[in-house]
């Protein structure tokens, strides 16, 4: 093993719960509002289906090779070349997203509180301080997820509160204007997010406690496609029609809480949300890359890649799209299906081959 | 380990080394200081000729602050001078759109304008029935701006409401801001004022303000803006204005009333007045569309204290407070129907009728979303008003201050 | 070449690990006693040339056999050696001169053991045994006749408690085990001794609760302790750098306590105490964040007060880690998130400063560390002069005159008060130390810098372990059980368990239902 | 401005070199961490002299665009 480490299914459930939420909570109102106006609240619901498909695959392949991931099960499902071939695409695809990450990280934080701090230097930062994390394995990310999820749920809890007395209800009517079609619609795009569900099977094998690992898989799905909808409905009551025309709705919810006319602008729990979140999925990202690349290469330890993969990484922010613009309109269309293609649909595939063979091993065999 | 410990120091002091050289390299992009900050407190929004829009900021002015004021109240011996001279100061910048008006007017500061605690935005008269479109676009897309900053459109020229010195408050802005929170007109910030652009009645209205000219002997700058009614826009512009009266009106619809809104009546059969006091009001809109018949019932439930009786009128008897009650509903309705045909006259559906339909009948809406200003106008409106007298103040009876065999038995 | 191959650390140093095995050590090969005493006598004088403060007696046992008393002037108690020993054997009439019998019926006194190297010997003299060597006897006897003074037992100073125990450890050992045992009188409570320092021989107890301690960590503690190879041990502080998992890190991974009570509640709960002779501070290990934060007198007081004191305290821990920073970040970044009333008053008062936010919290930071470190070494007389001193030109005259501004000034002081509210010294000053790194990094990217060196200083917390319990115990790994001692002081009758991975072995306090109830006692 | 930044990627790459070096043994991890690093590097001081280098996004963007209209709006 090249992980020594063990985390609980508790843990690997904090670990994914981040990891999904936090890119989807800041830009998930918006982008569902544009498609599924008053039943965007709808959405994550019909989303949450790719996660929860996305968990059992992962649970699914790890059940017949329940110590490896999915690097060496394409290799034992494909056969070496093609094994391999697969290997890579999902190593290059997860630095490629994770890239993506970054760099949505960048954009926020950019063009919204460091105004004229070079992106460099912002994604620099981040995936600096995530390769200290990784470097320390799995059970350091376990840990600092079982620390940080509960206070990043709390501050996001008391953020919803504030907003209590703005928040109008009649703007979530009417119902289902549209039919259920625009709420599917608006599904589309975060069910791009839900799928992320399948780097569980990086962390399926590390598993202490494997029998609780797919319920604790399907809580952390549901707890997210919850936190999804309590901050669409928050959003769409306190915007209404224009939540389609905000970059980050929630920020602008945080920024418009006033208390007392002495607690303003709280915009920056937030950032602070949003930074942890974005940290600890990044991380994981990482380390899925770190531990996936040592995999495909047999090496015996995973860390001597994590600085040069850092390196990668960031240069893969940099790169991940030319603009701002460029990046939200990929994200609201073409990269969902990307990353549904390549987390749903191969695995999939991969597990519908496995399950034939079996059979066909047994029928031969029996 | 293989002895490698005194290579392993040498090491780590290099590391720390190339850590600290990039130090410097990381510079301090976005830091400022205060000291070099303007922190701009209202800003007004006018049309200047030649289809410029001129931007005018109020600034504080952190040197002439009352800092000293717990030293110097007693002993000072009048050392103020200047007479609380101004801690707010007023300029102005013009550009093709407000981002350039507003890069206009930074070259005119030796400091940064920092627009995070402007509470207030005014519109120019001017500028409002051009169209404000465009401004508050703007407004909702710079990051420094607040969503909760008030906005208001101003009788004449905005830029002068900016420039007077109140005597009460620490600047003309301030003063704004205090009373559009205390909602005796409405209360709108740019949250809002997007979300009704944008909304389905094509209607918007912000508050009207106008100057209080000065009480006599006192200086021309220390009069204060207040506000008066409310601007009525149609689409992004301004088409008319309502009193202050008829504002209540709208606010009645909109379930914007506030506590301490104070109505007066004089009730029948007697000269004098009876004053309430405005407790709670719930109200309730209902859409309703009959054999194409398209009409709303507006429900209004409205707890009053009596607060004053300039009347022989005795409030106590139950009689008298039915009566009461009758005539204050009668005045309410009469008070929002005549807003609402005021609306319907200038076309404008500033009581956002339209999303009423729109949560209820969503079909129906779409057909008419086109032409809703013409199903406004031929809208049926009815109004139902409940209003039950709750306390009859400190005093029980008709007063202290009226002999027994003056008051007038029902 | 060579510069490049130091850099990436390549060169393997030579082999240059510093025995000093020759320290007190007698010569190896003749280490055993002779049977002739002039021979002793030759070897140990040797060893013990120049050495004026040591005493060699010659006397005659009944008058006939020869034999030597060796003691170290001082260590030893001379008013018990002349009665009980010298006025016992110079008695006439003694017949027997074999040490076996000289021991059981002459020497009167009763800690006695019999030395038969010369190693052991000097080890038996050096702390204070005299020894008493027989003409013809290849073996000599070790007196525990050892005294020196020593200070009282007194309140402990540096961890002060309204209510609880007022004694304090002592600088020696003797008195330390003693103060510990007199608070745990069961037999189970088990003292390994150890020696360790080639000069000081200095003398160390591992003191553990036998069924409670956790063996691993026991026996990693004794093979850490063996590991150690050093000249000299003066303060618990050697020990404790030597054998620490992570020695890099700013955080103690060993707590240190002056006070025995601290010390046998670390021992109840499955903890290894380790105490160092001439040093007031036990060791106690392994130990976990939240052991750092608390006070021994949280759990004297009555729960909720403790609970409350608790909560106070870890908001205090966050102000004395964060405040300047915060301050910095938003006065600098994020100016919106000022009230505007509050920011106007700030904005006025930092009118006439010269410098930059983050130079001035650099500044006054750095002025009161200095001010709180001149408060602690000087005389206690000059002490307070400094402090008041201090105070008034820095807090006064610095902002009369416009140099620092008075906002910055409360800041200072109240993150100074915070951090004094950490009841463990060392991890104030860890936290202290950490402030200013984060301060930086408000300076440069703002709120989004403190976000980012939180996330550095919790995943840091994450990695290190205290003899392989993690550091965060209770919250990363999670363990429900356990976050009653940790969010809450929950009341004595509740607290019925160990803490998780340190008193497993074990894990019960305590039977249910100790919880008082005033309809319990007429059954 | 852009030498400045090369020569920050070179201290990073530096800092990379001199950390983790000394603590690999295997010589296929030290091949691993010299290709990737090459790589990283590389990319780094292309992207910062070309930022508007065509990337993996802009395939997986051609790939994807029947399916991304569904979403235009």
């Amino acid at each position: 093993m090249i992980e020594k480490g063990k985390i609980s299914a508790l843990q690997m459930a904090m670990l994914t719960n981040p990891t999904i939420l936090a890119t989807a909570i800041l830009s998930a109102p918006a982008i569902t509002a544009k498609l599924a106006e008053h039943d965007m609240w709808l959405s994550p619901v019909w989303a949450s289906l790719a996660g929860i498909a996305a968990v059992y695959l992962a649970w699914g392949l790890n059940k017949l090779y329940p110590a490896e991931s999915i690097i060496d099960i394409s290799v034992r499902i494909a056969g070496r070349a093609a094994g391999k071939l697969l290997g890579f695409v999902y190593l290059f695809f997860y630095l490629h997203v994770n890239g993506i990450i970054v760099r949505e990280y960048g954009e926020f934080v950019v063009g919204s509180f460091l105004t004229k701090t070079p992106l460099g230097i912002v994604i620099a930062s981040i995936v600096a301080v995530s390769a200290f994390a990784v470097y320390g394995g799995v059970e350091v990310l376990g840990r600092c997820a079982q620390i940080m999820v509960p206070v990043v749920v709390l501050l996001f809890i008391v953020i919803i509160i504030l907003l209590f007395p703005d928040l109008n209800p009649e703007n979530m009517l009417p119902f289902m204007e549209k039919g259920i079609k625009s709420s599917f619609m608006g599904a589309l795009v975060p069910q791009g997010w839900f799928s992320e569900y399948f780097v569980m099977t990086f962390l399926l094998p590390l598993v202490a406690d494997r029998a609780k690992a797919p319920k604790w898989g399907v809580i952390s799905a549901m707890s997210v496609m919850f936190i999804l909808v309590i901050g669409n409905i928050t959003t769409l009551m306190l915007f209404g029609d224009i939540t389609g025309t905000l970059t980050y709705p929630v920020l602008i919810a945080a920024r418009y809480i006033s208390l007392a006319d002495f607690f303003e602008h709280v915009e920056s729990i937030v950032m602070a949300i949003w930074v942890t979140g974005m940290f600890i999925k990044i991380s994981v990202f990482y380390y899925i890359l770190a531990l996936g690349t040592a995999q495909w290469l047999k090496l015996s330890d995973f860390r001597p890649l994590v600085l040069p993969l850092g390196l990668c990484l960031a240069s893969f922010g940099v790169w991940a799209a030319p603009n701002s613009e460029k990046l939200l309109h990929d994200l609201g269309t073409t990269i969902p299906f990307y990353l549904s293609a390549v987390q749903v649909v191969i695995p999939l595939l991969l597990l519908l081959i496995a399950l034939l063979k079996q059979k066909l091993r047994r029928q031969n065999g029996g | 380990m293989k002895g490698l410990l005194a290579g392993q120091g040498f090491r780590y002091v290099l590391l720390c080394f190339v850590a600290a050289a990039s130090l410097p390299l990381a510079g301090c992009w976005n830091r400022t200081e205060v000291n070099d900050l303007a922190l701009v407190t209202g800003a007004a929004i006018d049309l200047a000729e030649g289809k410029m829009i001129e931007l005018s900021v109020q600034v504080f002015i952190p040197r002439t602050g009352g800092g000293q004021q717990a030293m110097g109240g007693g002993g000072g011996g009048g050392g103020g001078g200047a007479g609380g001279g101004a801690q707010t100061l007023v300029r102005s910048g013009r550009g093709a759109t407000i981002a350039e008006a507003m890069s206009k007017l930074q070259e005119k500061f030796p400091r940064k304008l920092f627009w995070g605690h402007t509470d207030v935005f005014i519109i120019g008269e001017s500028l409002a029935k051009q169209g404000i479109r465009d401004q508050v676009d703007f407004l909702m897309r710079f990051p420094q701006t607040r969503e909760r900053a008030a906005m208001f459109v101003s009788e004449g020229e905005a830029k002068k409401t900016l420039g007077f010195h109140p005597p009460l408050e620490r600047s003309s802005a301030e003063v704004l801001r205090e009373m559009s929170k205390s909602r005796l007109s409405m209360d709108v910030d740019l949250k809002k004022l997007a979300q009704m652009l944008s909304g389905g009645a094509g209607a918007a209205a912000l508050p009207w303000v106008e100057m209080l000219p000065p009480e006599k002997g006192q200086m021309t700058k220390q009069s204060i803006p207040y506000v008066y009614g409310v601007g009525v826009f149609k689409k992004d512009r301004l088409v008319g204005q309502l009193d202050d009266i008829m504002t209540r009106g709208v606010l009645w619809v909109r379930d914007e009333i506030v506590k301490e809104t104070v109505i007066t009546i004089t009730p029948q059969g007697t000269e004098g007045y009876v004053s309430f006091n405005l407790e709670s009001s719930t109200t309730n809109v209902v859409p309703e569309i009959r054999d194409n018949k398209w009409s709303v019932t507006i429900n209004i439930e409205t707890n009053e204290n009596l607060i004053q009786n300039a009347t022989r009128l005795d409030v106590m008897s139950m009689k008298v407070n039915d009566s009461l009650e009758r005539q204050l509903e009668e005045e309410i309705r009469h008070r929002v129907e005549e807003a609402c045909s005021h609306a319907k006259e200038m076309g404008t559906d500033i009581f956002d009728f339209a999303d009423d339909f729109h949560r209820k009948y969503p079909k129906q809406w779409n057909s008419v979303k086109a032409h809703w200003e013409d199903k406004f106008a031929s809208l049926e409106i009815n109004v139902a008003t409940r209003v039950k007298i709750r306390r009859p103040g400190s005093t029980t009876s008709t007063g202290a201050n009226r002999p027994q065999d003056e008051v007038e038995k029902p | 070449m060579r510069f490049l191959r130091i850099i990436l650390g390549l060169k393997e140093w030579s082999n240059r690990k510093q025995t000093m095995q020759q320290g007190a050590q007698a010569p190896s090969g003749q280490d055993f006693l002779a049977p002739d005493l002039q021979t002793n006598e030759q070897v140990l004088r040797s060893q013990y040339a120049n050495c004026a403060d040591v005493v060699f007696r010659d006397i005659a046992i009944a008058g006939s056999t020869k034999a030597l008393l060796l003691y170290i002037e001082g260590l030893s108690n001379t008013v018990e050696i002349d009665q009980s020993v010298l006025a016992m054997l110079m008695e006439k009439g003694l017949v027997s001169s074999d040490v076996k019998t000289l021991l059981q019926q002459k020497v009167a006194v009763s800690n006695i053991k019999e030395v038969t190297t010369f190693t052991e010997t000097i080890q038996h003299v050096s702390v204070g045994n005299p020894i008493l060597l027989i003409d013809g006897q290849n073996r000599g006897l070790a007196l525990g006749l050892s005294k020196w003074e020593k200070r009282s037992i007194e309140e402990p100073t540096a961890e002060a408690v309204i209510r609880g125990p007022r004694e304090g450890f002592t600088e020696s050992i003797g008195v330390n085990t003693s103060l510990l045992r007199r608070k745990i009188r069961s037999p189970k409570l088990k003292m390994q001794s150890m020696t360790v320092g080639t000069y000081t021989q200095t003398r160390i107890m591992i003191a553990y609760i036998e069924g409670l301690a956790d063996d691993t960590v026991l026996q990693e503690v004794m093979n850490r302790l063996e590991r150690i190879d050093i000249d000299g041990v003066l303060e618990s502080g050697y020990i404790e750098e030597m054998i620490e998992d992570y020695p890099f890190s700013p955080f103690p991974q060993i707590l240190n306590t002056e006070r025995p009570d601290v010390a046998a509640s670390g021992l109840l709960e499955g903890r290894v105490v380790i105490l160092v002779d001439g040093t007031p501070f036990a060791l106690v290990a392994p130990v976990t964040l939240y052991s750092m934060l608390q006070s021994a007198e949280d759990y004297y007081q009555r729960f909720l007060i403790g609970s409350t004191i608790r909560w106070l305290r870890y908001l205090f821990f966050l102000i004395a880690l964060l405040m300047p920073s915060i301050y910095v970040a938003i006065l600098t970044f994020h100016q919106e998130m000022i009230p505007t009333t509050l920011l106007l008053s700030i904005a006025k008062s930092r009118e006439e400063i010269p410098f930059p936010a983050l130079v001035e919290a650099i500044l006054m930071e750095v002025s009161f560390e200095a001010l709180r470190e001149a408060g602690v070494r000087l005389p206690k007389q000059v002490g307070a002069a400094v402090s008041i001193v201090g105070a008034l030109v820095i807090g006064e005259a610095a902002t009369s005159a416009g140099l620092v501004s008075a906002p910055m000034v409360m800041v200072v002081a109240l993150t100074g008060i915070a951090s004094f509210t950490i009841p463990r010294y060392a991890t104030g000053i860890a936290i202290r130390m950490i402030r200013f790194p984060v301060m930086f990094l408000a300076g440069t990217l703002g709120l989004l810098g403190i976000m980012l060196g939180l996330i550095v200083i919790i995943i840091h917390l994450c990695t290190i372990r205290s003899f392989g319990v993690p550091y965060l115990s209770p919250m990363g790994p999670m363990k429900a059980r356990d976050m009653k001692d940790v969010l809450l002081r929950a009341p004595w009758w509740s607290l019925n368990t160990r803490p998780h991975l340190i008193g497993d072995n074990n894990p019960y306090r305590q039977s249910r239902g100790n919880k008082p109830d005033s309809n319990k006692g007429s059954e | 401005m852009k030498w400045g930044s090369v020569l920050g990627i070179v201290f990073v790459v530096m800092f990379m070199v001199m950390f983790q070096w000394p603590k690999m043994n295997e010589t296929r991890e030290k091949v691993a961490f010299a290709v990737l690093t090459a790589v990283g590097f590389v990319l780094a001081v292309l992207l910062l002299v070309n930022p508007e280098m065509p990337g993996p996004t802009q395939l997986i963007d051609a790939v994807f665009k029947p399916l991304g209209e569904l979403l235009e709006k």
